[in-house]
């Protein structure tokens, strides 16, 4: 019964915002935001997007004009994952005996399908910034096929030091980019590589190379992250 | 309507972060709070007239169209990974509080000083 | 040789430094103390990330303001590490980021990477209390901070929608073009519940009982002083240029406020535990703080942040270091405390006093300057509440020092290593010394804070 | 009433219904489920709104990896119990 008269409150909450937003005549009706009045109209003037030569805008602006964001935006992830580190692990870890036990057609088929997600989350990853995708769904689609092959049998560990050097190179790496950015031409995180023309895969500069270490590092971490999940300290 | 059911989706997750007690709960109040965020920030680029198209230029569709707004796209792009590593963190404290006081509910934990 | 080295050369040694764990920690000395250097040879004004300029790209923006602010944040990470650096080794990487995200957190100028760098101080802020051995807490500091983020995002966005652009400069010249502050009431009062959270404004902080109340040598000074003193920094700069509260939205706020102070004062008076009275007698401080930014008075603020982050980090210090010799922090148990470490217990007395603004110590001089600051912008009654706060203040301060000072029944042995000594030394004199020349506190004045005069001539 | 507003009707509808099964369900793993639900729900209306990278990262990262954290974080407990 409690949670019937939350729900009310929380809908009357919603509604109350939701007329305060209606008659404030500055916020756009849903579905009438045209981009003019904001500044993503010069996201896509036609020498900003040549200059930028990615196909994707959106990565454009991901990694490109917003490029800072996602350098944090990486930094909460490795954040997190040390903290999920931090927390539960312990020099010696053994996997957890949970009562699920793989079948023979889990086993096998995740042999044949782990190659597949692998090779699917590579051409996300690398197409990032001509079709929908890059590298935050890349890395997560790396860490679910580590995930798959965790499932398959349950005495799997991954070589976790592997993944935190993995994580630590491709991290700092993206931070040299920047410096580099900084050195050879005159602002952090500058292009200081050709764009190329839109559509074809060596264009955009600076772009595919970061989106490829942003998805290697976003999939070692929640690799690390599942691994973490997935093992407790030696129970003897 | 999905802007309005976004808002009360939003408000209902900081509803049900206050009102539950369970810790696992709580992250998924959280987590509910958070989505309906991610929807509310797609939903004010939405351009609704038939012929405007997800801003990615490619051989068939060149610039002259019309686009949605591309930016909240990116900034959610972000905010979708921020929240899995706040729900990961909370996972993991909620691990460590069952392994120091044996249950979720955060009035059962006796008050250890 | 720009601004972005403060955040881009921590956020490298961090990268690099989970390959080498045992290194961590001197890494993070030697990132401190090059921040501290750079900080003193840095240019002021714009710096813009990857070619692009304001509405397109994200610029940080560096003037005295965020320059003092900065100061103040690498001094006091560095000594908080230096006097840390054999008890919490392995926490070097988390401080390293905590690092990263507070000089991010004051530099940036655009509202999302605000939230992005909100977020990463604050992942790196529950990690260092989870060195209190207290999960709950920590949980509950953590859900109250993912929520206050949510909320802060909330209203950025909503103001996006409305002026299209996430460049705080641009916002602001676009508010004030349009002029309709009723239509911005519902964002800032998200994005100040979003912040208020992180800054121990009164309503929203019901975490910090349970984070300060069981901290150590790391987490105290850490939480109470460099981040209470970076948020009120941060809270600050918004209040003073984006929000600038009018009509019902500043009645509204400066009673929350007000309250803040009131109840703030009267809890640390209720409580006997050591720690729990310097935690609520820092809740009201932020209270104030806050207020003073509120009606304006930014240079007395500014100075009255700092006096607190210094005199907040010697108090937890000490008490921290009794309370893990000794093992419990009620006032009872730590009686005599100062007996036999006479230095030590004069510089928590000086650090306490300037906390309370009494006269010879530099808090002295803020208090006057910002009641008489509040007295020209003839807010009465604001004088008077904060005054009975003083009064409850000085009345639980005195108690507890004299409970410190004299001898109890049991015997209390505490020692202070050097470094400790040192560090409390160099605060309690800093203290002295700007309390009785004061001249140079009036070399600066309300426009160390520029984002203003970037708005005007934009 | 194009069919746009009409599937957006539904959707919103759905978001509602299972957020608030979602949150009020007795059962955790019931509680968990419901979220995933509200995950691939959240991907359809990004679908909707013409967000298609969006789409894709919450798919992988919404349905895909957090319903496995809370899934594993349950599994750890209830083995304990028993």
């Amino acid at each position: 019964m409690k949670n019937i008269f939350g729900f009310l409150i929380s809908v009357t909450l919603g509604v109350f915002i939701i007329l305060a937003l209606a008659n404030t005549d500055a916020f756009p009706e849903f579905g009438s935001a045209n981009t003019d009045n904001r500044v993503s109209s010069q996201y896509l003037i036609e020498d900003n997007v040549n200059d930028i030569g990615s196909g994707n805008i959106v990565t454009a602006i991901v990694v490109g004009y917003r490029g800072f964001d996602t350098l944090g935006e990486v930094t909460v992830l490795f954040i997190s994952a040390l903290g999920v580190a931090f927390m539960l692990s312990s020099p010696k870890q053994e996997r957890l005996d949970l009562k699920f036990r793989p079948n023979f057609m889990l086993r096998v088929g995740s042999k044949i399908l782990f190659g597949i997600i692998l090779v699917t989350s590579f051409y996300i990853i690398l197409h990032g910034h001509l079709t929908p995708g890059g590298g935050f769904p890349g890395g997560a689609i790396i860490a679910s096929s580590v995930l798959l092959l965790y499932l398959a049998d349950d005495k799997f560990r991954s070589n976790i030091k592997s993944f935190k050097i993995l994580e630590g190179v491709a991290g700092s790496l993206f931070v040299i980019i920047g410096l580099l950015g900084l050195v050879l031409a005159t602002y952090f995180l500058q292009n200081f590589l050709p764009a190329g023309n839109i559509g074809e895969l060596l264009s955009a500069g600076i772009i595919p190379i970061i989106y490829i270490l942003i998805g290697l590092k976003v999939g070692s971490e929640i690799a690390g992250i599942v691994d973490n999940f997935l093992t407790e300290e030696e129970s003897a | 309507m999905i802007q309005y059911a976004a808002i009360i989706l939003f408000v209902f997750g900081l509803y049900g972060l206050f009102t539950n007690k369970n810790v696992i709960k709580m992250i998924i109040s959280l987590n509910v709070m958070e989505v309906g965020l991610n929807i509310f920030i797609i939903s004010i680029g939405f351009n609704s007239d038939p012929n405007s198209i997800a801003p990615i230029i490619s051989s068939t569709n060149q610039l002259s169209s019309v686009f949605v707004d591309p930016l909240p796209q990116a900034l959610v792009l972000t905010a979708i990974v921020i929240g899995v590593g706040t729900t990961a963190l909370g996972l993991a404290i909620a691990k460590n509080i069952y392994k120091t006081y044996n249950t979720f509910e955060l009035d059962e934990m006796e008050e250890s000083a | 040789m720009s601004a972005i080295l403060l955040i881009a050369v921590p956020l490298l040694a961090a990268f690099l430094s989970i390959m080498m764990k045992k290194l961590s920690s001197y890494v993070l000395l030697a990132v401190g103390i090059f921040n501290v250097v750079l900080l003193l040879i840095l240019p002021d004004g714009f710096v813009r990330i990857g070619e692009f300029n304001q509405p397109l790209g994200i610029n940080l923006l560096l003037d005295t303001y965020s320059r003092i602010a900065l100061l103040l944040l690498n001094s006091l990470i560095l000594v908080i590490t230096y006097l840390n650096l054999k008890s919490y080794k392995t926490y070097g990487t988390i401080l390293l980021l905590a690092l990263a995200g507070l000089n991010g957190l004051v530099l940036t100028n655009d509202l999302f990477n605000f939230f992005v760098f909100l977020e990463i101080s604050g992942i790196a802020a529950y990690l260092i209390t989870t060195s209190n051995k207290k999960p709950r807490s920590t949980f509950h500091y953590l859900m109250l901070g993912a929520v206050g983020s949510s909320l802060f995002l909330f209203g950025v966005i909503i103001l996006y929608a409305m002026y299209g652009t996430l460049n705080m400069v641009g916002m602001i010249r676009l508010i004030q073009a349009n002029g309709n502050y009723k239509e911005v009431i519902l964002p800032f009062t998200l994005m100040f519940i979003g912040l208020g959270v992180e800054a121990k404004l009164l309503p929203f902080n019901s975490w910090v009982k349970g984070v300060l109340g069981n901290s150590n040598t790391l987490s105290g000074p850490m939480i109470a002083s460099v981040y209470a003193g970076s948020m009120s920094f941060v809270l600050g700069r918004l209040i003073t240029n984006l929000f600038d509260f009018q009509g019902s939205l500043l009645t509204v706020v400066t009673i929350i406020l007000a309250v803040g102070i009131l109840a703030g004062d009267l809890m640390a008076f209720a409580s006997t535990k050591t720690r729990e009275i310097l935690l609520f007698s820092s809740v009201a401080q932020a209270s104030i703080i806050a207020l003073l930014f509120v009606n304006g008075i930014i240079i007395w603020a500014v100075y009255l942040i700092i006096a607190n982050a210094l005199s907040k980090t010697v108090m937890f210090l000490v008490i921290n270091k009794a309370t893990k010799d000794i093992g419990s922090d009620e006032s009872q148990d730590l009686r005599g405390l100062f007996i036999k470490n006479i230095l030590v217990g004069v510089t928590f007395t000086l650090a306490t006093l300037s906390v309370m603004g009494l006269p010879l110590l530099v808090g002295f001089k803020i208090k006057l300057a910002f009641l008489t600051g509040l007295a020209d912008a003839n807010h009465i009654w604001l004088i008077a509440i904060i005054l009975i706060a003083s009064v409850i203040e000085g009345i639980y301060f005195v108690r507890l020092l004299v409970k410190l000072w004299y001898k109890g029944d049991k015997e209390i042995n505490v020692s202070y290593n050097f470094s400790f000594k040192t560090v409390f030394v160099i605060i309690a004199l800093a203290l002295l010394v700007f309390g009785t020349y004061s001249t140079p506190l009036s070399y600066l004045d309300n426009s160390i804070d520029t984002v203003m005069e970037e708005v005007n001539n934009g | 009433m194009t069919i746009f507003d009409i599937i957006s009707i539904v959707v919103g509808a759905f978001l509602l219904v299972i957020a608030f099964l979602a949150i009020n369900s007795k059962k955790i793993i019931n509680s968990v489920l419901f979220l995933s639900a509200l995950s691939m729900l959240a991907v359809v209306s990004f679908v909707l709104m013409k967000a298609p990278d969006v789409a894709i990262t919450e798919a992988v990262i919404g349905s895909g990896l957090v319903t496995a954290l809370f899934v594993f974080t349950l599994l750890s407990i209830n083995r304990r119990d028993a």
